[in-house]
């Protein structure tokens, strides 16, 4: 529905709101200084630090091993993939052949847990815009990947499966027949998804035409992951940058032109898709081999930079290591996805209602202590 | 005409979100996904590589593992394990050895990301699956995981 | 007249004849404000426990089912948690608006509550402007909001209040024009008699097409009235917080809560009354036992009652632009285009008749 | 791109203005002890040991200039600056850009450094990149690194009355961090 707005001589005021850091629709502990005339968005300023933990410092003090599990602490609902982005750095770093097992075992369990990272957002995404129902629909489907990971990793959430050189255990007997059938499972409910909040003309008049990102504009600001995808910029690195077994698989770069709420809300939608093909092409093969390859239990990396890229489930997290050639790092820097994301938020909820704001922060899926890190 | 083929349209998609719904509610019965702890202890099982707590399995003789190398310690990222030891004749070999006193183990600050029990080279310490770990008083959140009296388990060695 | 109704004839008599006639008049009327203060918190809890078993089941869990068989005595427990609760409020609050707002709220909905014919002669106040008093009862519960929203010195709750505002000024029109079109039906705004004229026939069935229009017209006002999702501008949780009653704790809370049920009863009840014939059985199987009538009636109640919680826990939540959108520019005009044909068919005499 | 043709691209922009004079010297050093001495042409120092990536050590007074160009020139088009971290290098505080190109698909990484520790400056680029403004924000709080012409240059993470900068190396807080 578009929505004329007409001048008229009454005089109304700007008035401040702040929305957080306890807030239903924040998912965190984020808070945004909101400029409202009425129910109008003039300006919206985030305040960060509620929960900053300064992992980066922290990494300084800390072996390779032991960063790793700090980064299950930034973007918990990424966590694996994470992970994966430390080893990756550290195993670039050292040289090391990593056994082809563990690239494809990294792999499924990375797609598994973007399509978990979906299912919590598209519940999520269901709950801010009102439909409170979508929230269990999409917990039910996650709970079925988090009993993969907890039987495989022995965590639900903060999984540190990954070690440097592999992963910590070999995966477990079942992880095969439980994964298939979650695939199988899944494969029937993404439609359901799309029945009950997709096609639903009251979300499509919430979402569409609301929060528009051009393409320059998120080039610019460095949106990355669904967000920058719904505006037509295609910065998938798993598509441009390819890691672990993700060169093996062949699958599709989800891309909408539109730039809107709903817009990024199909992309993710398709990714969940093009996970479960990756899943598919990848579970039946998995190859026979080593779990991991040994290291120094002192992990010391040659003199030198290394920066790694990785896909999350929220876009581009980058791993910059600037290494003296100690045991610790001198400089550990995460490029973190939300933090960029967040960033356009003011920019792109001018303008709308205080609805429309809580509906575009959702489909930027904020996880907040990814940016506060 | 787009007025009433838009109404149309919208009100077919709202009968559709309902019969998803309305599904559920039909099969609600056995449907429901809850699990109503603490009713169900018993059948309550954890995976047996869930990361519950660091235990130290002893056997029947009272032995453990535990050589005091401290590699955990070294390992672990936040202090959360902290061995007292001693030197000792060990009784086997009657060479003077390293043994522990205490393997204190500080539950409130472990992240379970498991570095400790990955370095240990005699898998004297292992995961629990015990999630039920809270308590009234945090002093009983640091645990001594050796159990008194205890030994090393001769044959032994890092 | 059956045995359990005859009760209240029995008392009647028994009141009048032992005090002179003013005095048995009052004592009546605070014993029927009693009965209907019980009915009003029994349902009111009922209808609390309803919806969160609904709620429930619509989204694979098992609800409330521990406190009382089945957790049937679960909101009374949590009533009574309300009751000794501490009552906190802002500093800078106007507290006398800000005490008196729950009391509009729950004020208006028993008062439209005893107009509601339950069954033949159970009825507190069989008023002959029944309809439109209900209209009007129904829209003094606003003020109360609007107070609240305003007199707690909240910015998410004065944002909700004059949401509140605006949707309710919008929604009344909707209410209030699609009962019109059956009244044209019925000739009669006294609730006893809508009822009698639907002996020969629901009115949804005597007035068929447009009947169905303004059925579908109303129940979409009518949850819109109630501030319930997906019409929740009010409290829309995700945005403001909890809107309104934002700084309200305790009793002063459940008040507002209580008065969101019963409201909700209330449009499902009147729905019932005019387009579903009351208290009448279906075909008239039961109408040799008048005492089903309640059965009938409150059956029929909850199946709207539940098609609202259906709504609820399906749509997601508008856009306070979109909700008027969807008032001023398809209910309102369809409604009036509706009236007319309604019109056109009570004249041409094509209703249905049983 | 290669990484050498963007070398020289990039190199030719900020010419050596005393590359003549010091060619001369080289010479004659050449003459002198019989080998090759290499000179720099550019005012851009080009490093590529020690990195995947190309890195371009910029003095910072041209930095402003050097970014804009990179992101307008059609040759480079580096309009994606994925990553902005500031970096203590003990001595100097100083800022690292990873920079993309969406369209060319290459990679530089643009350092610049400042030796003043008591109030560093440097030109903010968040008019070329508007990421910028957030992640200077996030170098501001932690390296107390100050950027000419932003926008909003106040704390981010830490409250604003917050002493010190924390990611700098000689930070100390003796309540608050553990040191192993």
């Amino acid at each position: 529905m578009e929505t004329t707005i007409v001048d008229t001589n009454f005089k109304s005021e700007e008035y401040f709101i702040n929305m957080g850091p306890q807030h239903p629709a924040t998912h965190g502990v984020l808070r945004l200084l909101l400029t409202i005339d009425g129910e109008i968005i003039k300006k919206v300023e985030p305040d960060l630090g509620y929960i900053h933990r300064s992992i980066e410092k922290m990494c300084e003090r800390d072996s390779y091993q032991q960063i790793v599990h700090l980064t299950d602490r930034m973007d918990y609902l990424s966590s694996h993939i994470n992970n994966e982005a430390v080893c990756l750095t550290v195993e670039n770093a050292l040289e090391l052949e990593i056994p082809d097992r563990v690239k494809v075992v990294r792999t499924i369990i990375g797609e598994l847990t973007r399509i978990a990272s979906h299912c919590l957002w598209w519940g999520v995404m269901g709950m801010d815009v009102g439909a409170l129902t979508t929230y269990f629909y999409g917990f039910r489907d996650r709970e079925m990947i988090n009993d993969i990971f907890e039987e495989t990793c022995g965590a639900r959430l903060t999984m540190n499966y990954n070690v440097p050189g592999g992963l910590m255990w070999d995966i477990h007997p079942n992880f095969v027949k439980r994964t298939k059938d979650f695939v199988a499972h899944f494969k029937t409910k993404i439609p359901e998804y799309d029945r009950l909040l997709t096609g639903n003309i009251i979300f499509q008049k919430r979402t569409k035409g609301v929060g528009i990102l051009s393409k320059e504009d998120a080039i610019s600001f460095g949106a990355s992951g669904p967000v920058g995808r719904g505006s037509g910029y295609s910065c998938d690195v798993r598509k441009h940058h390819p890691y672990s077994a993700l060169d093996k698989v062949t699958f599709n770069e989800a891309l909408q032109t539109a730039g809107d709420t709903f817009a990024r809300y199909q992309v993710r939608i398709q990714e969940m898709w093009e996970s479960l093909s990756i899943i598919e092409q990848l579970i039946d093969n998995i190859p026979e081999g080593e779990h991991r390859v040994a290291t120094n239990a002192v992990i010391k990396l040659p003199k030198g930079e290394f920066y790694q890229r990785v896909e999350t489930a929220r876009g581009e997290l980058g791993v910059y290591v600037i290494s003296t050639g100690t045991k610790n790092p001198y400089r550990l820097k995460f490029r973190s996805p939300g933090f960029s994301n967040l960033s356009l938020l003011n920019h792109i909820s001018v303008g709308g209602k205080i609805g429309d704001l809580v509906a575009t922060m959702a489909t930027l899926d904020l996880v907040i202590p990814d940016i506060d890190r | 005409m787009s007025y009433f083929s838009n109404i149309y349209q919208g009100i077919k998609t709202l009968f559709k979100g309902m019969s998803v719904t309305g599904k559920y509610f039909l099969h609600s019965r056995k449907g429901a996904i809850t699990q109503q702890y603490p009713d169900n202890r018993e059948t309550l099982k954890m995976f047996d590589r869930f990361r519950g707590e660091v235990i130290m399995p002893h056997d029947e003789n009272n032995e453990h593992a535990c050589t005091g190398c401290q590699k955990c310690e070294i390992a672990c990222p936040n202090g959360t394990i902290e061995i007292i030891w001693d030197r000792g004749i060990d009784e086997y070999s009657g060479k003077k050895k390293k043994k522990i006193d205490k393997f204190v183990y500080h539950l409130s600050l472990c992240t379970m990301c498991g570095l400790c029990i990955d370095v240990c080279p005699t898998d004297a310490i292992e995961w629990g699956q015990n999630f039920e770990n809270s308590v009234y008083d945090r002093t009983k959140l640091t645990r001594v995981l050796n159990e008194p009296g205890s030994k090393l388990r001769p044959g032994v060695e890092d | 007249m059956n045995k359990a109704l005859s009760i209240t004839k029995t008392i009647h008599d028994w009141l009048f004849s032992i005090m002179p006639e003013t005095t048995a008049s009052i004592v009546e009327m605070i014993l029927v404000a009693l009965v209907y203060l019980g009915v009003f918190a029994i349902a009111g809890l009922f209808l609390v426990l309803l919806e969160r078993r609904v709620a429930a089941w619509f989204q694979l869990r098992i609800g409330p089912n521990r406190v009382g068989f089945q957790g049937l005595l679960q909101t009374m427990a949590d009533a009574l948690k309300l009751v000794s609760k501490e009552l906190t409020g802002t500093d800078k609050a106007d507290k006398f608006l800000y005490n008196l707002a729950p009391y509009f709220v729950i004020i208006s909905a028993l008062m439209a509550l005893g107009l509601i014919p339950f069954t033949k002669d159970f009825q507190a106040f069989d008023i002959n402007i029944g309809i439109f008093f209900l209209i009007a009862i129904s829209s003094i519960g606003v003020i109360g909001i609007l107070l609240g929203g305003w007199a707690s010195n909240n910015k998410f709750a004065l944002i909700g209040a004059m949401r509140s505002g605006v949707q309710t000024i919008s929604y009344e029109l909707s209410v209030g024009l699609s009962l019109l079109t059956m009244i044209l039906l019925t000739g009669s705004l006294q609730l006893s008699e809508i009822v009698e004229v639907q002996k020969s026939g629901w009115l949804i069935v005597q007035g068929h097409v447009p009947a169905i229009i303004a059925f579908m017209i109303y129940m979409i006002a009518g949850t819109a009235e109630t501030n319930r999702a997906p019409f929740d501008m009010v409290e829309a949780e995700s945005e403001l917080g909890a809107g309104f009653h934002t700084e309200y704790s305790g009793m002063k809370f459940a008040y507002f809560f209580l008065a969101e049920f019963i409201n909700m009863f209330l449009i499902a009840a009147i729905a019932t009354t005019v387009f579903f014939g009351a208290w009448l059985s279906p075909f008239g199987i039961t109408e040799s036992i008048p005492w089903l009538g309640v059965f009938w009636f409150l059956a029929k109640t909850l199946v709207l009652v539940f098609l609202m919680m259906w709504f609820r826990w399906t749509f997601p939540r508008l856009r306070v632009d979109q909700l008027l959108t969807l008032e001023w520019k398809y209910l309102l005009p369809m409604n009036l285009v509706n009236i007319m044909i309604m019109a056109l068919i009570v004249w041409q005499k094509l209703t249905i008749q049983i | 791109m290669t990484n050498e043709a963007l070398q020289e691209i990039i190199g030719s922009w900020f010419p050596n203005p005393k590359l003549s004079e010091v060619s001369e010297q080289a010479e004659a050093l050449e003459e002198d002890q019989g080998e090759q001495i290499l000179f720099n042409p550019s005012l851009l120092e080009f490093i590529e040991e020690e990195s995947q990536f190309l890195n371009v050590l910029v003095p910072k007074e041209y930095l402003h200039e050097l970014m804009a160009k990179l992101k307008s020139d059609d040759n480079t088009k580096f309009d994606y600056l994925f990553c902005l971290s500031g970096v203590d290098w003990g001595e100097e505080l100083g800022v690292v850009y990873h920079l993309e190109s969406t369209e060319h698909r290459h990679t530089i990484v643009v350092k610049v450094k400042t030796k003043d520790r008591e109030n560093p400056i440097l030109d903010s680029v968040w008019n070329i990149w508007r990421t910028a403004e957030f992640h200077e924000r996030e170098v501001f709080d932690f390296f107390g690194i100050k950027f000419n012409n932003h926008p909003n240059l106040k704390r981010l993470f830490l409250t604003d009355e917050w002493e010190g900068f924390p990611l700098r190396k000689d930070y100390v807080d003796e309540i608050n961090m553990v040191i192993k």
